[in-house]
């Protein structure tokens, strides 16, 4: 994998500048050069919707910036949580007095950085909550449900989320929601290949030739197994069998399948997995009611795929049906 | 009772930079055994920032360990951003009141930076995680001082103790962190955290023993 | 690169199997398997949309059917025509009785192929004018205009030619402004690491470590020279020397750039890059009235990215800014 | 004069789908030196599933050749489809009147299947394409009859003269399909498509010498 960087080290400064120059209509930046905000941020009346994470997962996590979905990002280096500072200010952009809800994904460094964060916000007087995405199955046994990552279920989090508090809900009701769409949401990624951290220089984690591994996390963390590459129909049903039975879900169930490539792997396989995943949930009576397949939360040139799945209600299907607009997700 | 002044303390706070800096490889190498390879880096980040103001301000000791654990909390992000952050303010905001640094002090400085670092990170000795190397290393500050001994002794033993705690990483099973994810795997490699930590605390102890 | 399909010979069905399922909203399966059309299609009163080519290029080609774009799409193997037949039968979903602008890209079996499909296409009575986009500068010479490929350029081809047939234009409107968006644009591409054809099973052709080739096609055919890997800022500016004079594009000028991924270069990179572009183009006096930066046009997991610059006139803006609808680009 | 019975001839199309997909991987491989390395997996997706239908419907040269020539038009696509499809057409459409197939007949064949691919290709000889195998051949079967040689002398012929053709593609710089890209680099290795072209009328030419 040969890169299309200037200094590693700069990375992440020179993504910030590219991304803000090419999305100059929707996206602003602000005095922290690790915060970007949503240009009409904050939006009066409206609850704030913060995030934050390590780089190298785009479009995750500023490509959720936009119209009904994030006002303002914490950005860290690659793969590593955004300083506290950088949380804190995502807060103060998103702000307009009726409060943020922080929809992050469980890692300890972002656990850290967020409640410092939310310590100096409310020095400022600015009510902060949280909803910490924890919906990759692999990552934990459901006894420990705590301790899971969160994973590519984020983005239907910050979907349902962000149109809540479109819709005027308070604080409290952004957060229950959120809270209802992760507690809904259960993901697996399999890793196929290797990424590299830049900086670093050579991967460090291997994927045998020939092999995958089930349940690897956004950033190459060990998954639950490493088996013989499957074929794209073993592979849907491999993963289907490690989220299905965790909620579980069941026949009758409407459920939103987020299919994500981790990066390198060509859309063209994605679909291919796809057709195998919808037709298995057909087979068991379970109703797809929106589908979204490509690449949304990647973890640099990975190869593999996360599945991701979530059980809806009408009030879920609401949030998700609602337009939105962002480099990551556009929505009529 | 031996102490030092805490304006003549900058020194002590560059060390322990130019050691970080120094191990900036190794640091990430051994990171790359269990983890995602980067404590180094990440760690030299800060800490080269900090150095650069520090350099331009030279005022003392507890200044310089605030502007470093500020940058850390403000700019580097990660687990270390927060937990090494958290630990150089409290060591400044424990000692800045003070002229002269002594035992009683330094003991302040470092049982509060201990609590930051539980609190914020919540690890346990025994979960794989630097606080495996500061825990011992507090107490064997504390209980060397309860024994009479002085100031200079206490400091040679809290390096020892850190260095056993350290090396205590090696056989443990990771329960933080992202080696943690590794299970049993995870066993037979020191961690970086404990390591980078038992680098810190070795430079600062070294560096008031000469100022002794 | 380890692949997550079934047969390799049963790609691209599968992946059309998962294609139809994931967006069976707004795209329909036509009689011919390898033939898909926008749901809606064909739109009465409007002129038909079709274009096609081979498979690999995801988004590109049926990632462009919807809303305001095209209407059908013909699907060949990977990096190989579709059938004449399918052409035919992509012009007969498409027709509403105003005729079909087929707007492809120059490479000798879709010439060939869409010839073919012509002359079916007269026997039964539909109107079929074609665009052949040639916006690859370095694939001939500037008096060889008509021998270039087309590359990421079909993109906007297809949005303005797409934008001007909902706006009721005739065939030769459609034609006419088509081939004055093709006219305006010119790409370059370049490789960085190579891909491979799942059925051939290793790359047909390498690009060295720390190497660049410049100029590359769109299925890895050769460039113009092959360079040492250059830092994103040094890319831009090689990239842009290439297009810019070929027009030229002047200070003054309004441009739609449009910055794709081959593959598996990460989003990330694109946006580095993007920022160079956007500060050269400014120093220049060159006016960015629109960007697109992801991945619109790819080569399976190769490595790389193609520059594509649209000069703008306000007839090509208004097509521009229609908002549009499809897997590949949603536009509010 | 010589002739062949147009019935009898299913053989004939039956023997150069054998031979195409005998050397499905040796095509693709050649193709991967200057091409996309697809050309045996191309000619043969089409040409098994040809060979299906004809052995289904076993009805005479004409209507096999035609089988195969619309399967490639129909379902193959590329350059091959077309250009192939095209050539076995007009193969088709030229005999299917003829209950025996003789020399006029079958130069009648040959020469408008040439007439076909370059009208659609528009390559000349001196391309590197298929173009430089069909065109020798075709030439030199109709010089034979024309000296009054017989069909059988005339099929030999023009089997060598494709592998002549053949041969000469190997120090010309490709003028058409992927390969012109190269521009010099495309020296030094045959052309593909002569190369399947030449496996095409060789197999026509010892399959209908066997019938005569
Ligand atoms: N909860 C925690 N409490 C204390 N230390 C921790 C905790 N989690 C991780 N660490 C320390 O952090 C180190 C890893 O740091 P670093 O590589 O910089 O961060 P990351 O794991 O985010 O890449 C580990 O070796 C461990 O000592
Ligand atoms: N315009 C043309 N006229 C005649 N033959 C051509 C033309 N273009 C390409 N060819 C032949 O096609 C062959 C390549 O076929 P194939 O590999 O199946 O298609 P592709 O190049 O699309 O992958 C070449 O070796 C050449 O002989
Ligand atoms: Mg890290
Ligand atoms: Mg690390
Ligand atoms: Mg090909
Ligand atoms: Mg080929």
């Amino acid at each position: 994998m040969q890169r299309i960087i200037n200094e590693p080290q700069n990375i992440v400064d020179d993504m910030i500048k590219g991304f803000s120059k090419a999305h100059s209509q929707t996206i602003s930046t602000t005095s922290n050069p690790r915060v970007l905000k949503y240009s009409r941020a904050p939006v009066r009346g409206k609850v704030g919707i913060v995030t934050g994470g390590g780089s190298g997962h785009k479009p995750a996590f500023i490509g959720y910036i936009g119209k009904n979905l994030c006002d303002a990002v914490a950005i860290g280096e690659i793969f590593s949580s955004p300083p506290a500072k950088a949380f804190f200010h995502a807060f103060k952009a998103a702000d307009s007095g009726k409060g943020v809800a922080c929809l992050y994904g469980n890692y300890a460094g972002d656990n850290m950085n967020v409640k410092m964060a939310i310590e100096m916000a409310e020095d400022e007087g600015i009510e902060v909550k949280t909803v910490i995405a924890n919906d990759d199955v692999p990552s934990a046994p459901k006894d420990q449900i705590n301790k899971r990552r969160g994973v590519a279920g984020e983005v239907l989090m910050w979907k349902v989320g962000g149109a809540k508090a479109t819709m005027g809900g308070s604080l409290d009701d952004v957060i229950t929601i959120a809270q209802k769409a992760i507690d809904n949401t259960r993901s697996v990624g399999v890793g196929t290949d290797p990424c590299t951290i830049p900086e670093v220089g050579h991967p460090n984690f291997t994927i045998e030739e020939g092999k995958m591994e089930v349940g690897i996390g956004h950033h190459g963390e060990p998954g639950i197994k490493v088996v013989p590459l499957q074929t794209a129909d073993e592979l849907a049903q491999t993963m289907l069998d490690v989220i299905l039975p965790d909620i579980p879900f069941n026949s009758g169930d409407e459920v939103v399948v987020l299919l994500s490539g981790l990066g390198a792997t060509p859309v063209m396989e994605l679909y291919i997995l796809y057709s195998k995943v919808a037709e298995i949930l057909n087979e068991k009576g379970i109703n797809v009611y929106r589908s979204y397949v490509g690449d949304y939360f990647t973890s640099l040139e990975m190869g593999g795929v996360t599945l991701t799945l979530m059980k809806l209600d009408s009030e879920l299907k609401e949030c998700i049906d609602m337009p939105c607009e962002s480099m990551g997700l556009t929505q009529l | 009772m031996a102490s030092f002044s805490n304006k003549n303390g900058v020194i002590i706070t560059l060390d322990l930079i130019d050691i970080i800096n120094a191990n900036k490889q190794y640091l990430s190498d051994l990171d790359g055994l269990i983890g995602d390879g980067d404590h180094g880096i990440n760690m030299s980040k800060g800490f080269s920032k900090a150095k650069k103001l520090i350099d331009e301000t030279q005022d003392n000791l507890s200044s310089s360990l605030k502007i470093l654990g500020t940058i850390l909390i403000d700019e580097i992000g990660g687990s270390m951003g927060p937990i090494y952050g958290s630990m150089f303010l409290a060591f400044a905001r424990n000692s800045k009141k003070h002229e002269l640094i002594d035992e009683k002090v330094f003991s302040e400085m470092i049982n509060n930076g201990l609590e930051k670092i539980v609190s914020l990170g919540e690890a346990k000795v025994g979960d794989k995680t630097l606080v495996d190397t500061i825990t011992p290393a507090v107490r064997a500050f504390d209980e060397v001082i309860a024994k009479g001994e002085s100031f200079a002794t206490a400091l040679e033993m809290m390096k020892i103790a850190a260095e056993k705690g350290r090396d205590s990483t090696k056989d443990m099973v990771a329960k933080k962190g992202r080696a943690s994810r590794l299970g049993e795997r995870s066993k037979g490699v020191l961690d970086t955290g404990a390591v980078s930590c038992c680098l810190i605390l070795t430079s600062i102890s070294e560096s008031m023993n000469k100022m002794l």
